[in-house]
């Protein structure tokens, strides 16, 4: 792998960009690998990469029907966060908070995670219950985070309206300093890269169509070009996990649903942190580009045609001008759709299934992206000793069956 | 002023209205008719803004929607500011005032263009993503640095003057687009007798016949379209909306149109008779069909330097001679791939200045347009192309030479021609925005050399947006599409006359995008494809070397249509560069989607009226006035503005929460005070199955209750989770009156319809709220019935009337229902009579009421006051997870009811049948000083390390002035066994507070007082 | 945004009067107490999340408040029939173009949307 | 007589002839946002028609039109978004759904009516509730009053999609309207006495580029 640095890009620059290498490769699939991923978004390049580097298991295939990064990846709104409720989310988005805060270094690719911090507003005394609730939590599970007042807020946010005269006034906000947003498409490349420099095969253009199980152990997958085999077979398909699930006579509890986001023009900076509102219903940053990225909730019914209903906009944006009057006169630039597989409590299924060999990880709602290398990195582990690792495990399918959800709702009203 | 490029004549102008506008704080002259960027042309202002990432100068390129660079702040005063505007679409106004959004200190010298000069060699595309990653510690100061280059306008810091508003459209036609097709179509389908609505994004109607060579029917062609519109306009079925962009179609044909109603007029919207005015407005239509005439844009050439001020698509060119009067040049060169753009060469020479040649890269063009520019002298260069272009902060030159397109070299010697002006055109783009809004992929086509746009239902395409180009066909493909949708609609449409217009001998166009260089495209000058983002034909090669081979890897690893134009003007020719280096065909790099919008609209639109004081309803009861009047502080629940606390003033001083919520609590338990709870949720439900229908819905059992009696009641979902409650009252023996939580009131009704709806249709019951009806007033405290006795003629006596009784008669002469029930664990009278009287009986309370000091409270103390008998609040005490026996309210579930109730089965489930679960206690702080915070989380062992264990948190937690100390109610893991047990609480600020799990009930546990 | 027609109010109506319920014909099992667990389970929380024809439960909310079902397809979002409850849907994944149950009386959305007059 | 539903409903009649001075749903609204006057160039006008009976009707159509027929003198409108008056256009019922109806009448008149269409209907299965506290009539008069609607409900309100004799239950702006075109010039808006304020400040502020006045 070439090294990436700012001396190579003078050089590079020296012999007019002429030798710099793929980033990856384009490899014809092998018949058989040790690991199969499915899925190369995000989490699953994640996975890869971390079964390559962490747990010496190089000969994997990432198996992508589209693009890589194609996907979720490349639609979110990038907020990074750790800042959940219940003690197993937590633990979750805590271990991919720690392995943000190194992931430039390590992927030797520059993911912009930008620690500017993120606000989530309270504008209820209901709302300010669950925010300390929240932050006592955090506190005592070893994440950062504190409680402001409406003073509090207006100082680190000027620009935004915290006065008594708002509809819902701010009452205050939880702060994360260490959360943030990162460059999405970078991530996945970043992964990318880095998982085949260590020989992981990742196969574009490579369609999965069905599943080759044998006497309950699965023994690789079918796809539009030939059938690969592995004894160990992950799934990273978000939207689409659903379908897959039901190749291998699985059912999920998932739904898919649209989730959109929309951007402004680009303006000069003016917006230095994460602003979020469960209670008026929006959530606001600025990207290095200048953009505000803006979104709220995901749309009520199920779709995959990565669009959703308009008004879900409309309230979004009149969300924004209530935190934000000054953005009235701002314009829209551009919206678009995701599609979120979420889970009936709003957490992830990390699990096996009862196909020996057979794992998914999917269900991640509107909090994929942050969770992106800790996901990865669990996964991998699960995948590698055949056991799902200890911050996995609470995230089972058997979850549903027990009634040990994880529920997550109250914290995570608006997509983020 | 002169303006040095305004022709003494044409344009469609008003010439004697002279309008002064400044730029970069320079002032100069236009005329009414003017957009912003055929008045700075006319000025011969080159430069207008600085290119994001190189900073290198540049100029107006086209005259629409498709413009990159003229991208400026508008605004003369602060809360006036408008980022980001158009030059090309902003009519001019009096006094108009706009400067450049980069360059620094100006735009003429800016200081960051060295910077780009030197530094662009090392900013190839992603470099951000390969460098500023050691040492990590100093990324965020990178950071910092990189953030300031961003951006092109600034946002206002004040907030905005104007308003604006929607408009809920229906029409059975929509036409978007009012050119040659729109115009045609529009006709056609209004003639029919349908709605027809018609809009468009330019200050006026007629699309390309507005700078048309052609005559219709023997006359100029905006005769036609003058006429045309005026019939529309007298058709009362027709609704015509210019300067009005559709920028969203949206699932089953409803479209978003964007209104600029006053922006053409000034910065913010002057009144009008007095009145405010909208500065634009959005109409949201639902169109039974939709005929999309949106036209073509025009696709410029890449060839090197093609962003040095000078440089303009061909088409532009011919629209600001022929529409606003101004040569933007002296000597023109062109080049081009089709017969089309010969129109810039005559119009330019028609205004008198010089055409220096035409490169036209076909070898033998032969079309009539090439006939008429070969008779009228101008040097026609075959088989050529330009393929650089020279000068700094203007065009001073054309490098022209033989080009090779299937080999993509240039072939035999380059000739520079002299030029100020150099116009490409590489073909013709259907505007196919909309069509893909819906996710309808389009597909290119080979013979038409564009991608067209696929279908969906209630849709059809009309002229230029679907390759059809010849005018005469354009109106023609306009009128037929126009009377089938008003067909299919329902309509029978007559056919429409069309004006005759000769047909023009065309020439086959060839393809060309990046005109190659003597130079290989990564050592060659820049050669631009996106100018508004930086992105160069080296940057996508660069891209597709690294693996990037799908056109949407290329468009994000180099930003390229990422930017306000959306790629208008370069996306097709970014595909075409990515296809020649990967060796592929257009198509099979991909297809080019787009998003709404199709060009960015003002957020305050979409936003409309739902701002400021309407941003959301506030709901209010019968007795809001009074509570105003009497100073409360309110609360927002739900949508509600309830009493928070009636801080009182003494000696010119307003009391304290805590003071007020104290003196309020002592009342109730004291004396007698009263709370406005109207906002409960009411619902009447009526039918021989109510009381069934009850015991599935509720957890207890609703058998035995006997008209006159109230009861309790807890919800779940058929997860076994609590989610509302409240009390329902026996009416009659087929009638019950159910109360909920304030903010559960919608969705109890809807589930309770739910229910009956789809699951059990043969139970005879109905449910109707009775919320508004009802304004609801809870007299409390021990003086409660000496009070209320002064006013009913209800017997209220402790026997005839007992505790969960109700009873009706009247209270201060109206009509009243009155339950004996208590959220207070106090003698407790909830007075409910029709909200038109509540005023007069609430006033009437307090007359009577004075003598034993009757307190009005809010929702604080009756939280105190219920938290102290244990009561539980649906959403502070749940969160979604807690069962009844989790509150340790087994005395509130019937196990053994006949019907399997809603909640029941989920119970037993493994993880809801553990005896560990979080459960309700009440905490007592071992310091009675203390008021534990609301979500201090619980902890067994306070010296553990991080992470620490947790048990559970703190759901409620206040002062109690009957206590005089703290209390809480808490969620413990396995809490109702550990009575007496000390727990520990970490606070933020390294002070542990301690506690003990005590009952959840703090006073009077025998319940005596709600019963005297 | 959808324009849905209301089978119950006879006209189509925008979204905005309308919540969706989720996925359509799920039947509380007769005897709770006789379900196992998992049989609990998958009757709570296990959904189809097709790509393609989708059977939904919706709510005529801001409007006759009356529950119906909309066969629809979730990826082009067309709405194929709207129906009463009790009623069962004439498209299914078997039977994309309609035809599998009775459906004289329902006509397909695009014909009503055009026909606003018809 | 055996009459079982009155037996097993509790009927209440909740006005009382005493003088009670009474207040209308938009009484804070009034004070708050004051009552424009009409001016030359007011081209829309608000009223409210505060007090009436507005009683909410259950059961099946073939259950209630005979009732409906005698006590009422018109016949249920059995058709969806059906609106029909009597003669003097005083009483009326509405179709809100296919087992709701609306009937709004004089106040006063609602108890009386709901008592004989009890008795009229007798062992039938229906449901009666009076909701005359909860909500008011506004009515919009004026050449601007269907444009000032556009502005504020989703729904078609052009006359050759809402004819007089129509009746919706639809959004208007963030609440929820019944709203009724009695006749030509005449569009009624029934409101939830909760979101009247909202209702009324709205519309004064969209009206406001007609000059829209309040009649009190």
């Amino acid at each position: 792998m070439q090294h990436y640095s700012g001396f190579g890009l003078v050089k590079h620059a020296l012999s007019h960009h002429e030798n710099w290498q793929r980033q990856w490769r384009n490899p014809v699939p092998k018949k058989q690998y040790e690991v199969i991923i499915v899925g190369g978004g995000g989490h699953g390049l994640a996975t890869a990469y971390y079964l390559a580097k962490e747990f010496g298991i190089k000969n994997v295939a990432v198996i992508e029907k589209g693009w890589l990064g194609g996907g979720n990846t490349a639609r979110n709104t990038t907020i990074v966060r750790s800042n959940y409720l219940w003690d197993e989310a937590a633990a979750l988005y805590e271990h991919s908070m720690k392995l943000w805060e190194g992931l430039s270094q390590d992927l030797n690719y520059n993911v912009m995670f930008s620690q500017r911090g993120v606000l989530n507003l309270g504008h209820t005394l209901q709302d300010m219950r669950d925010i300390q609730r929240r932050v006592n939590a955090n506190r005592l599970n070893g994440i950062d985070g504190e409680v402001l007042d409406a003073k509090g807020v207006q100082a680190l946010v000027p620009i935004m309206d915290c006065s008594k005269n708002a509809r819902y006034p701010v009452l205050g906000a939880s702060w994360q300093p260490r959360a943030g947003v990162a460059r999405h498409d970078a991530v996945a490349w970043g992964f990318a890269r880095a998982a085949d420099a260590h020989g992981v095969d990742i196969l574009q253009q490579t369609e999965v169509t069905g599943f080759k199980i044998r006497d309950g152990q699965i023994h690789g997958v079918h796809t539009n070009r030939g059938d690969i085999e592995a004894s160990t077979v992950g799934c990273v398909t978000a939207g689409n996990s659903g379908v897959l699930a039901g190749m291998a006579g699985i059912k999920l509890p998932l739904e898919s649903h649209p989730l959109q986001a929309l951007v402004s023009e680009p303006l000069k900076p003016v917006l230095d942190t994460v602003v979020m509102s469960n209670h008026v219903h929006g959530y606001i940053s600025q990207s290095d580009k200048g953009d505000l990225v803006i979104g709220a909730g995901i749309d009520g019914y199920n779709g995959y045609g990565q669009r959703g209903s308009y008004p879900t906009v409309e309230h979004t944006l009149q969300a924004i001008v209530e935190m934000f009057p000054i953005f009235s006169r701002v314009r829209m630039n551009r919206q678009w759709g995701g599609i979120v597989d979420t889970c009936p409590d709003a957490c992830p299924i990390l699990s096996k299934t009862r196909v020996k060999g057979l794992y998914f990880n999917c269900g991640w709602g509107t909090g994929g992206f942050k969770a992106t290398p800790g996901s990865g990195h669990v996964f991998a582990a699960s995948l590698a000793k055949g056991e799902m690792h200890s911050i996995a495990a609470p995230f089972s399918i058997d979850r549903f069956h027990t009634g040990a959800l994880v529920d997550e709702h109250g914290a995570a009203g608006v997509a983020h | 002023m002169s303006q040095p490029n305004r022709l003494g004549q044409g344009g469609r102008i008003e010439r004697s209205r002279k309008l002064t506008f400044t730029f970069n704080g320079k002032r100069y002259q236009g005329h009414a008719g003017d957009t912003l960027a055929s008045a700075l042309l006319a000025n011969g202002v080159d430069i207008v803004n600085r290119s994001f990432k190189y900073s290198r100068p540049r100029g107006i390129v086209a005259a629409g929607a498709e413009e990159p660079n003229a991208v400026v702040q508008l605004g003369s005063t602060e809360s006036g500011q408008v980022p980001n505007v158009r030059a090309t679409q902003q009519a001019l106004f009096e006094g108009l005032e706009a400067r450049s959004t980069n360059g620094w200190p100006n735009v003429q010298r800016d200081m960051m263009s060295l910077v780009g000069k030197l530094g662009g060699k090392f900013m190839p595309p992603g470099f951000y993503y390969k460098t500023f990653m050691a040492p990590a510690s100093l990324w965020m100061t990178y950071e910092k640095y990189i953030r300031k280059s961003a951006g092109l306008g600034r946002s206002p810091m004040e907030n905005d003057p104007d308003i604006y508003d929607h408009l809920h459209q229906h029409c059975e036609v929509l036409v978007i687009g009012a050119g040659p097709a729109g115009l045609a179509a529009a006709l056609a389908a209004a003639r029919s007798g349908a709605r027809v609505i018609l809009v468009d994004e330019q200050e006026e109607m007629g699309g390309s016949l507005l700078d048309a060579r052609e005559r219709l029917d023997g006359k100029p062609a905006t005769q036609w379209v003058a006429q045309t519109l005026k019939a529309l306009a007298g058709m009362d079925n027709v609704t015509l909306l210019p300067r009005t962009t559709a920028n969203g179609y949206h699932d089953h044909n409803f479209v978003t149109l964007h209104e600029r109603r006053t922006e053409h007029l000034g910065e913010t919207a002057a009144p009008l008779n007095g009145r405010r005015q909208v500065r634009s407005r959005m109409h949201r239509v639902r169109a039974g069909r939709v005929v999309l005439a949106t036209g073509t844009h025009e696709r410029p050439l890449v060839y090197a330097n093609n962003d040095v001020p000078g440089n303009m698509v061909a088409g532009a060119v011919s629209t600001y001679i022929r529409r606003y009067g101004v040569v933007p040049g002296r000597r023109l060169v062109l080049s081009t791939s089709n017969d089309h753009a010969y129109r810039a060469a005559l119009d330019w020479l028609e205004s008198g200045r010089e055409v220096v040649a035409i490169a036209d890269a076909r070898s033998t063009p032969d079309g009539e347009l090439v006939e008429q520019a070969r008779a009228q002298g101008i040097r026609i260069i075959t088989g050529s192309a330009v393929i650089e272009a020279k000068g700094d902060t203007r065009v001073s030159g054309a490098r022209v030479a033989k080009v090779d397109l299937d080999g993509f070299r240039v072939v035999g010697g380059v000739e520079t021609l002299e030029c100020d002006t150099l116009a490409s055109s590489g073909g013709y783009s259907p505007v196919i925005h909309l069509a893909s809004h819906t996710g309808a992929r389009p597909t290119w086509r080979d013979d038409l050399l564009a991608f067209l746009p696929t279908l969906v239902k209630g849709v059809s395409v009309a002229g230029g947006a679907q390759g059809v180009f010849a005018t005469a066909e354009v109106l023609k493909d306009g009128e037929t599409a126009g009377r089938q949708a008003a067909g299919e609609a329902g309509f029978e449409a007559p056919s429409v006359s069309l004006p005759k217009v000769a047909r023009r001998r065309d020439g086959a166009a060839c393809a060309l995008y990046q005109v190659p260089h003597e130079k290989p495209t990564l050592r060659a000058p820049k050669q631009f494809v996106d100018l508004q983002n930086d992105v160069t034909a080296a940057g996508i090669e660069l891209a597709t070397r690294e693996g990037f081979e799908s056109i949407e890897h290329v468009k994000r690893y180099t930003a390229m249509g990422f930017g306000t134009d959306q790629g208008k003007l370069g996306n097709i020719n970014g595909m075409a560069i990515a296809a020649r280096c990967l060796d592929k065909s257009i198509p099979e790099v991909g297809t080019t989607v787009f998003r709404p919008n199709y060009t960015p609209v003002t957020i305050g639109a979409i936003v409309g009226r739902h701002c400021r004081e309407l941003f959301d309803p506030e709901r209010y009861t019968a007795m809001h006035q009074w509570h105003v009047e009497h100073g409360a502080e309110f609360e927002d629940v739900g949508q509600w503005k309830r009493p928070w606390y009636f801080p009182r003033k003494i000696d010119g001083k307003t009391e304290t929460m805590h003071d007020a919520v104290a003196r309020e609590c002592r009342a109730v338990r004291e004396g007698v005070g009263i709370l406005d709870a109207s906002t409960l949720g009411k619902i009447d439900i009526q039918g021989p199955d109510a009381r069934e229908f009850l015991g599935r819905v509720y957890t207890n059992k609703w058998a035995k209750l006997a008209p006159g009696r109230v009861r309790y009641g807890l919800m779940c979902k058929d997860d076994g989770m609590v989610f509302d409650d409240g009390t329902t009252s026996c009416l009659g023996e087929n009638h019950f009156l159910m109360t909920t939580t304030t903010g559960g009131a919608a969705g109890v009704l809807e589930w309770l319809e739910l229910w009956h709806q789809t699951e059990w249709p043969e139970l005879q019951v109905y449910f109707t709220s009775v919320t508004d009806h009802w304004a609801t007033m809870t007299v409390t405290g021990p003086e409660a019935r000496k009070l209320l006795a002064e006013l009913t003629d209800i017997d209220l006596d402790r026997e005839a009337f007992q505790f969960m009784d109700w009873r009706e008669g009247t209270v201060a002469d109206v009509p009243a229902r009155v339950f004996r029930i208590s959220f207070t664990g106090e003698l407790a009278y909830e007075i409910n009579v029709q909200a038109n009287y509540a005023q007069h009986v609430w006033e009437a309370l307090f007359a009577h009421g004075e003598k034993y000091d009757l307190t009005p409270y809010g929702t604080e103390t009756m939280h105190v006051l219920r938290a102290e008998k244990g009561f539980i609040i649906a959403g502070q005490e749940t969160d979604g997870s807690v069962t009844p026996e989790d509150l340790g309210m087994k005395w509130c579930v019937g196990y053994d009811k006949p019907f399997s109730w809603i909640g029941q089965r989920a119970l037993t489930r493994q993880d809801t049948a553990r005896t560990d679960r979080k459960q309700l206690v009440g905490l007592k702080p071992k310091d009675p000083k203390v008021v534990l915070e609301e979500g201090a989380q619980i902890v067994l062992d306070p010296k553990h390390a991080i992470p620490m264990p947790m048990v559970g948190h703190v759901t409620s937690s206040y002062y109690s002035p009957t206590l005089d100390s703290g209390f809480a109610l808490a969620v413990v893991k396995g809490g109702q066994q550990k009575m007496g047990e000390t727990v520990y609480l970490p606070m933020a600020d390294g002070r542990t507070h301690e506690a003990e799990i005590v009952s959840t009930i703090f006073i009077d546990p025998k319940g005596e007082r709600q019963n005297v | 945004m959808f324009y849905i027609h209301c089978p119950y109010c006879g006209e189509l109506r925008e979204e905005e009067e309308f919540h969706p319920k989720g996925q359509a014909h799920i039947a509380r099992p007769a005897d709770p107490t006789a379900c196992t667990d998992e049989e609990w389970g998958d009757y709570l929380f296990f959904r189809d999340n097709p790509r393609g024809i989708h059977h939904e439960l919706w709510v005529h909310a801001v409007g006759c408040r009356k529950f119906f079902n909309i066969t629809r397809h979730t990826v082009s979002y067309e709405i194929l029939e709207t129906f009463k409850m009790g009623e069962q849907p004439s498209f299914t994944t078997e039977h994309p173009q309609g035809g599998s149950a009775e459906s004289a009386t329902r006509q397909a959305q695009d014909a009503l949307q055009a026909g606003v007059h018809a | 007589m055996s009459n079982t539903a009155v037996e097993t409903v509790r009927t209440f009649d909740t006005r009382t002839e005493a003088k009670i001075p009474l207040e209308s749903p938009l009484a804070y609204a009034y004070r708050r946002s004051g009552a424009p006057a009409p001016t030359a160039g007011s081209r829309a006008t608000l009223r409210e028609r505060p007090f009436l009976g507005h009683l909410i009707l259950r059961g099946g159509a073939i259950v209630l039109d005979e009732a409906v027929r005698e006590l009422l003198g018109v016949s249920l409108p059995g058709e969806p978004q059906g609106l029909v008056h009597d003669a003097e256009g005083e009483r009326s019922i509405q179709w809100i759904s296919p087992d709701e109806w609306l009937v709004i009448v004089p106040g006063g008149e609602e108890f009386a009516l709901e008592n004989r269409l009890r008795e009229a209907l007798a062992d039938a299965h229906f449901a009666i509730s009076n909701v005359s506290g909860g909500q008011t009539l506004v009515e919009l008069e004026g050449e601007a009053a269907r444009e000032l609607l556009m502005k504020s409900v989703i729904y078609d309100v052009n006359p050759s999609h809402f004819p007089v004799g129509k009746g919706v239950t639809t959004v208007f702006a963030k609440t929820t309207v019944i709203l009724r075109r009695p006749s030509e010039s005449r569009w009624e808006l029934v409101v939830r006495r909760s979101f009247a304020d909202y209702t009324y400040r709205w519309l004064l502020d969209a009206g406001e580029a007609y000059g829209i006045s309040v009649e009190r």
